[in-house]
């Protein structure tokens, strides 16, 4: 095929002792919506910065509009066509939204001097070309999320590219941006322009692309069109591994609540939320972006104040002034951002397993019992099947499925009560999907109560016993998945979208 | 998927794991054997090592509370204040107690007094610089730098700017003396050293400081402490420092609130050289403690040229630091460790 | 209109400036001399040397690093450079310093750019490391000493004065020296450096997320070593206006500014972390810096106590800015204790 | 030169081993970029030159007491054979100087007239003195009348104080009509040209009643001259202070200071050098001590002292004699 945008031919890349890439090949023709499918840590996110001249391949070409790379540098990449969306966004915090629209295409026209003028033009039309709204002023630090990203993909699409890489791009969208983002994907063909897509989530992998590659360990495994293979199959070609979907169906005996509130209120993030959970319960929470389930989490979590309503943990009202108090009462946390929030990346496995009961291993004398802390760790390391040859290795050795494992170690090795779960998947393939849910399940029928913060559906649908409908601060409904779909469910998370972006 | 990641074999000793400590031991060998070589008639007499032993522990000190709050994420630059502060007062302390001609038990309840009180002080002024990083959130680097001129605008306060000296005969002779021949400071230095190894190594509050350095946020939602941590650590570091007062008080047998200058720079260089992170979250004792001996054997390899001007001690002490950060860079894979173990890695 | 009111509620530079008029007023109040013509333009004299460090300092502040090398650097460069002059007797016109001053501070500017830009080490220390190898290169290898006569061409511009101040009530007059034009060259330099030029928008791009500016298409090394290039000038033009304001090269009169000209920039609201600050800011936190350490005699603080209340000073006024922005960030993110 | 190993052994032994004048002798000054001791520097090299002893200086990197103790206790533990010293601060020295002399070194120091352990300190002069003759020396310029203060290179710095002192003391003795200025009777320059011109135009701004002030630090006087000159108080205030010819030729020829004094720190650097070389000779040191070296050629004990010998005055600097010093 000579009129493809891009071929990359058995490109291999080594790191210090990993082999992430090895003789790999890929061709994505003009318009085409090409899937790159793996798990965690199979080189994905590596070849796509081959591709986009970030690391340069130990061996093999890259192919670009004609021109043949062995070495590639990210001007070359940018002028060839090749945007790129990274799974970081790659903005610029301490930017205006315009100055982190414009200055790319700035940079490309060879003038040392920047036009402010010719940058707000610029920044405009590329907000124009999504159809979304920001303030151009805004530093792109103090941004939610998805506007962040919005940021990131409006730049990407405002230059003249014949190849947009999306590396993970949905994983903090709500389903409405995620409509809106395949939209802009569609219009993309419509115009020519290609698109390689990175996502975890499959439902939409399957919706958008029109071919799959699938690696796995840093190997092709296959490239195929989505009609060959069926979900089941796919997850077999990326994992080695197959998985039976089913429901999760709780085992209720005690009957009287370990955490209810009622009349809970912050701010104008959330107000007047009852919400009570059985031990062996898997309570869901979803709502778009913004409808103040994190919020809601953060106040059972006692790390923001709510101003209203109570809180009370197995029939005893509670004052959580604090995280320290919410672990007291046998509450856990794990937050929506591992990285920032629920990470020692630098500390290793083991450590970031035991921080949170590590006061437990200290003898009278003061002294840690550090044998029993690596056995602690260790038990961890095993039960939840975290990757690694050794918990004495830092934590950003792992694969962000294997990251999140470990956070979730972290809280249960406090013996909670109580677990809330903020995003417990996101970013994770399917493999360590599968294996934290079963964890999951397998702690609630040992009586734990856990909550669900998620806007997965299929994963809310398929592990809770009870899913309640955040939307703008307040709790719209609360449904029974064995009887909802997830059309339905869809439906009313988006449902008033007016007073959703009131709080957005 | 769970076959990722390497199968290289680990050295048992955790240090020899730290590729920054190998090569920096690897340095020391180097300077040790050139020392050796060049000045035989100096590096196989003991008075060259006693006098270094003399001179490195007051800085030593300071910079092992640099390195704990810089393990921390922060920094200490308030160490010579401190130390200068607490010297000045417990020295007016015991000279109150026992003036120029007291006995000898008033001398000993001197010496304990200050000493206690040296420590008490330093803790104080460790906590008042935690409370303002912790608590009222300024940068370390300028809450320190203020109270470096704090603390030292203290001392000059309490001592008119002059010498405080005259002290009871038993300061001298408790930390002049010698514990098997080894230099009072020298061993004030390595029990203290070892005690904040065992700090580090042994006990919750060690791997709290470094989870704490590695990321604060993620500490909170841990459920550490991480103001009263914060507080804590600056706490050890103003005892440190004090403790570094109380040998700078011996030495020279006065205190003064302008002596050590020089300190400051000189503990944060080390504690860099040490292998430190300055954001904080890793490094280690063995590291810093090899910085120091790397430093000294130095400088006094140095002094045995009596052609070389002092002034070229700054320029070797920062080339060795360039060095280290080269060689760091350049065997980012280890390949000098390698050399130094066993064959069989594999990728 | 409102929203300009709330953006300056919410600046640093407007507490900053708050502080600066309070204190002010204090000094007035103690001395009655504040305000007069011929001490503001002491300030304004003191403020030079300083001043230019403080754009320097605060061009590595945005990109990300901390730079302490800078008066060690200015040192040797004009160290070097008074030293040939006088050796080769030079009697000419002060272009000719200025020249060999700029070009010896781009050459170790470059030194420090080599490794910024090559070594994934925090600048801290390898500027820790330079710094000692300035100083130590100037004393040790150059042997410096004192220089008592600089070149005429020097001391002639070290006294050149723009205007000179009367102080109608004592008749006491003060020099604006020509060097301040230098500092607002330099000041204004700088902003147009930062805001006009991509190369500016770099050093704040590295500043804010660095991979994220090489993947948009940034230069990352080129801008680190160019940047430590222009830092080495800028502290080697604030060298020689202070030796030649002086009238005397000595070796070490810089050295130990450092710490003082950082904690001033990020007083002004610059962040340690990289990307953030403005150069408003900075010149602010200098001038305030300036007018402590050269009020403390009209304000009648005893010589023993200036120490102390420098100290108080900087704790203050770095208190004032940080609780402004903890009380800020914890609307957003609550009671995390 | 050097006896190997740098032996603590035998502290007694040390003097008498004399004779064969074979002698290492190290001179520590207090740092080595100030002008100062770069000159004295050249009285020990003349000494080592006119001895063919193996003599030398060497100083700390810094003005710093501590570093200064440290290049000490390297020099012991190499065993020189004498050590003379400038101390940076004399209280800060005694433990490492004792610790030279049991090990059998002869110590002597110079501006050290405090120093306990020191076999004999020798001074240009006696620094109340010398404080007393910097007064008269501003006395005269200011018309012996009208408002002074003093300034100090730190307020931690001994001498410099000594020396303010002395010069107090002599404008209470034999000047009645100068008064000290109550509110700010001390300054510090910091060692610092810059911070003396920025203090001096402070204190002029503050207290017009000033006509003079007194200088310690070499870097005092030029500093306040140049404000004096910009604040157009030319022959209205007055400094004077020690400082080096060169440095300050520009300001006397001004008239900016009429005069200036020290003592040239070659001869001391010589007569320390020679001092020690005559004790390791096991000489007997009397009145009437001749070191060799203009102002040192009959040296006595200071009043009620065995160690301290004074030399015989201080050199004064006019516009008229500044080029005659070749320094
Ligand atoms: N800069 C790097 N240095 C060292 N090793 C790296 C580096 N980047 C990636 N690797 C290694 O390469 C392998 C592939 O990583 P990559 O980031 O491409 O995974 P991925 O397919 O993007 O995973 P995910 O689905 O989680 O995004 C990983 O096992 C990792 O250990
Ligand atoms: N610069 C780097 N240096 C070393 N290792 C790296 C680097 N960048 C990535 N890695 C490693 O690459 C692997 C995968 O990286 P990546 O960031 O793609 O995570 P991930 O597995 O993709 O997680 P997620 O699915 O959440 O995106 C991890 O082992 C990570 O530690
Ligand atoms: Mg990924
Ligand atoms: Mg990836």
């Amino acid at each position: 095929m000579g009129d493809n945008v891009i071929a990359v031919r058995g490109v291999s890349k080594a790191f210090a002792g990993v082999q992430a890439l090895q003789d790999i090949s890929l061709e994505i023709a003009p318009g085409e919506i090409h899937c790159l499918a793996g798990e965690n840590g199979s080189g994905k996110s590596t070849l796509i910065k081959v591709i986009s001249g970030v690391h340069s391949p130990d061996a093999g070409t890259v192919e670009l509009g004609g021109e043949t790379f062995t070495k590639l540098n990210p001007r070359e990449a940018i002028a060839h066509g090749v945007q790129v969306i990274y799974q970081d966004f790659s903005v610029f915090p301490n930017l205006s939204v315009m100055e982190n629209l414009a200055l790319t295409a700035e940079l490309s026209d060879g003038r040392p001097l920047v036009s402010w003028r010719r940058m707000r033009q610029v920044a405009t039309q590329a907000l124009e070309k999504i159809g979304v709204e920001i303030d151009l002023e805004a530093r792109v630090g103090t941004l939610p999320v998805a506007q962040k990203q919005l940021v990131a993909i409006a730049r990407a699409l405002m230059s003249d590219a014949r190849l947009i890489i999306m590396d993970e791009p949905t994983t903090a969208l709500t389903r409405r941006e995620v409509r809106r983002l395949f939209g802009i994907i569609l219009d993309l063909k419509a115009r020519g322009i290609a698109t390689l897509f990175v996502s975890h989530k499959l439902e939409e992998v399957f919706e958008i692309s029109e071919r799959f590659t699938i690696i796995r360990n840093g190997k092709h495994v296959i490239t195929c069109l989505p009609e060959e293979l069926d979900r089941k199959s796919f997850s077999t070609y990326m994992t080695g591994r197959e998985f039976d979907e089913t429901r999760f169906a709780p085992v209720i005996e005690d009957a009287s609540p370990v955490l209810e509130v009622s009349g809970l209120g912050h701010d104008n993030a959330f107000e007047d939320v009852d919400l009570s959970l059985r031990p062996g319960e898997i309570l869901g929470i979803t709502g778009l972006l913004g409808s103040g389930r994190t919020e809601l989490a953060l106040a059972l979590f006692g790390a923001l104040k709510a101003e209203t309503g109570e809180i009370r943990i197995n029939g005893e009202t509670v004052h959580l002034n604090g995280v320290r108090s919410a672990i007291a009462h046998g509450i856990g946390y794990v937050p929506e951002d591992r990285l920032t929030e629920g990470l020692f990346l630098e500390r290793s496995i083991g450590s970031n397993i035991v921080i949170s009961e590590i006061d437990a291993f200290v003898s009278s004398l003061g002294v840690l019992d550090q044998r029993k802390a690596d056995a602690e760790a260790q038990r961890w390391v095993d039960e939840l099947r975290i990757a690694t040859p050794d918990p004495e290795n830092p934590v950003n050795t792992l694969s962000g499925g294997n990251q999140q494992r470990v956070v979730l170690a972290k809280w249960l090795a406090t013996n909670p009560r109580v677990l809330i779960l903020n995003g417990p998947t996101v970013g994770v393939d399917i493999g360590s999907k599968h294996d934290i849910h079963r964890v999951l399940r397998a702690l609630a029928a040992e009586g734990l109560a856990v909550i669900i913060i998620s806007d997965d559906i299929p994963e809310v649908l398929e592990n809770c016993n009870r899913v309640l409908v955040m939307n703008a601060g307040r709790i719209v409904s609360e449904l029974d998945p064995a009887t909802t779909d997830e059309h339905d469910l869809a439906a009313l998370m988006s449902e008033d979208v007016d007073a959703t972006s009131k709080g957005a | 998927m769970y076959s990722t990641g390497t199968t290289s074999p680990r050295p048992r000793l955790a240090v020899l794991r730290d590729q920054h400590v190998v090569r920096l031991a690897a340095v020391l060998a180097l300077l040790l054997i050139f020392f050796a070589v060049m000045k035989p008639q100096y590096f196989f007499g003991p008075a060259t090592w006693q006098s270094m032993a003399v001179q490195f522990p007051e800085f030593a000190l300071m910079a092992l509370g640099v390195m704990l709050t810089m393990i921390l994420g922060g920094i200490d630059l308030s160490v010579v204040g401190v130390a200068n502060m607490t010297a000045i007062g417990s020295a007016s302390l015991m000279l109150a107690i026992a003036p120029t001609g007291a006995d000898a038990g008033q001398g000993h309840l001197a010496v304990v007094c200050a000493i206690v009180f040296s420590l008490v002080l330093g803790a104080a002024a460790g906590a008042f610089n935690g409370f303002l990083v912790a608590k009222v959130r300024i940068p370390a680097i300028l809450v320190t730098l203020g109270t470096f001129e704090l603390f030292t605008g203290v001392a000059i306060i309490i001592s008119a700017g002059k010498p405080i000296s005259g002290l009871p005969p038993q300061y001298a002779e408790v930390m002049a003396a010698r514990v098997a021949g080894i230099p009072m400071p020298l061993v004030i230095f390595v029990v203290v050293a070892a005690l904040i190894g065992l700090l580090m190594t042994k006990t919750a509050f060690g791997t709290k400081l470094y989870m704490l350095g590695s990321n604060e946020t993620a500490a909170n939602f841990s459920g550490l402490k991480t103001t009263s941590l914060i507080i804590r650590t600056y706490m050890l570091s103003g005892i440190l420092a004090s403790a570094a007062g109380l040998v700078m008080l011996a030495n020279y047998n006065s205190a003064k609130a302008d002596y050590g200058s020089t300190y400051t720079l000189l503990a944060v260089l080390i504690v860099v050289l040490g292998g430190i992170n300055p954001n904080g979250g890793s490094g280690r004792l063995t590291g810093v403690i090899l910085a120091v001996v790397v430093l000294q054997v130095l400088s006094s390899l140095l002094n045995t040229f009596p052609n070389i001007s002092n002034f070229y001690r700054p320029l070797i002490w920062g080339g060795v630091l360039l060095l280290v950060i080269v060689v760091n860079q350049w065997d980012k894979r280890g390949n000098l460790m390698r050399l130094l173990r066993w064959k069989g890695t594999q990728s | 209109m409102q929203s300009l009111i709330h953006r300056m509620l919410r600046a640093n530079e407007f507490y900053l400036l708050l502080v600066i008029v309070a204190l002010s007023l204090i000094i007035q109040a103690r001395s009655g001399q504040f305000f007069s013509a011929n001490n503001i333009v002491d300030l304004a004299n003191a403020m030079v040397v300083p001043g230019i460090f403080a754009v320097g300092a605060f061009l590595v502040l945005v990109s990300g690093g901390i730079d302490v090398s800078f008066p060690a650097l200015a040192s040797l460069a004009v160290y070097a450079t008074t030293r040939i002059l006088v050796d080769a007797g030079w009697s000419g016109g002060v272009w000719l310093p200025f020249l060999l001053a700029i070009a010896f501070g781009a050459i170790l500017g470059a030194f420090n750019g080599l490794f910024t830009s090559r070594i994934a080490v925090p600048v801290l220390i390898i500027t820790l490391g330079t710094a000692n190898v300035f100083s130590g290169f100037m004393q040790g290898a150059l042997g410096s000493v004192q220089i008592p006569n600089i070149p005429a061409g020097m001391s002639e511009f070290g006294r050149a004065t723009l205007f000179v101040a009367t102080n109608p009530a004592s008749g006491l007059t003060s020099n604006m020296p020509v060097s301040f034009l230098l500092l607002i060259a330099v000041v204004v330099g700088a902003f147009l450096l930062l805001r006009y030029t991509k190369f500016g928008r770099g050093i704040y791009a590295i500043g804010g997320d660095e991979s994220a500016a090489s993947r948009a298409g940034f230069n990352v090394r080129r801008i680190k070593f160019w940047l430590y290039v222009i830092v080495g000038m800028t502290a080697a033009i604030a060298g020689l206006v202070r030796t030649s304001m002086m009238e005397q090269m000595h070796p070490t009169n810089l050295l130990g500014m450092e710490l003082m000209v950082i904690a001033a920039v990020v007083l002004g609201g610059t962040a340690i972390t990289g990307g953030t600050g403005t150069l408003t800011g900075a010149m602010l936190g200098t001038l305030l810096i300036v007018i402590v350490q050269n009020s403390m005699i009209l304000v009648g603080i005893p010589t023993f106590w200036q120490g102390f209340a420098l100290g108080v000073l900087i704790i203050v006024g770095t208190g004032i800015s940080a609780v402004q922005l903890t009380r800020r960030s914890r609307k957003r993110s609550a009671a995390l204790v | 030169a050097c006896t190997p190993g740098g032996q603590s052994a035998d502290p007694g032994a040390a003097p008498a081993e004399g004779g064969d004048g074979d002698y290492t002798i190290a001179i520590v000054p207090k740092d080595s970029t100030n002008p100062w001791f770069v000159r004295m520097e050249e009285g020990v090299k003349r000494f080592a030159a006119d001895t063919g002893l193996d003599v030398y200086q060497k100083g700390p990197a810094e003005t710093d007491a501590t570093m200064q103790a440290q290049v000490i206790q390297d020099l012991i533990a190499q065993g020189v054979d004498a050590i003379g010293v400038v101390p940076v601060d004399p209280g800060a020295l005694e433990t490492v100087l004792k610790q030279a002399m049991d090990a059998g070194i002869v110590v002597v120091t110079h501006e050290g007239a405090s120093q306990e352990n020191t076999m004999y300190d020798i001074e240009a002069f006696n620094n109340t003195d010398y404080g007393a003759f910097i007064m008269d020396n501003l006395a005269e310029a200011m018309g012996e009348e009208g408002v002074y203060t003093t300034m100090v290179g730190h307020v931690t710095n001994a001498s410099h104080n000594e020396w303010a002192d002395g010069a107090v003391a002599q404008a209470e003795a034999n000047y009645p009509n100068l008064t000290l200025l109550e509110a700010e009777p001390r300054v510090e320059s910091q060692d610092d040209g810059e911070v003396a011109y920025q203090a001096a135009k402070e204190l002029l701004k503050k207290y017009p009643e000033i006509k003079g002030i007194v200088g310690t630090s070499s870097f005092d006087a030029p500093g306040v001259a140049r404000a004096i000159e910009e604040l157009g108080l030319t022959g209205k205030v007055f400094v004077s202070g020690t400082g080096m010819p060169a440095a300050n030729k520009s300001i006397l020829d001004k008239g900016l200071v009429k005069t200036l004094t020290l003592w040239d720190p070659a001869d001391a650097g010589y007569a320390l050098a020679a001092l020690a070389e005559k004790i390791l000779n096991g000489e007997e040191i009397t009145d009437g001590l001749d070191l060799g070296v203009a102002g040192y050629e009959d040296m006595n004990f200071a009043e009620g002292s065995d160690k301290v010998l004074e030399g015989n005055g201080w050199v004064v600097i006019t516009k008229d004699n500044v080029d005659e010093f070749g320094f």
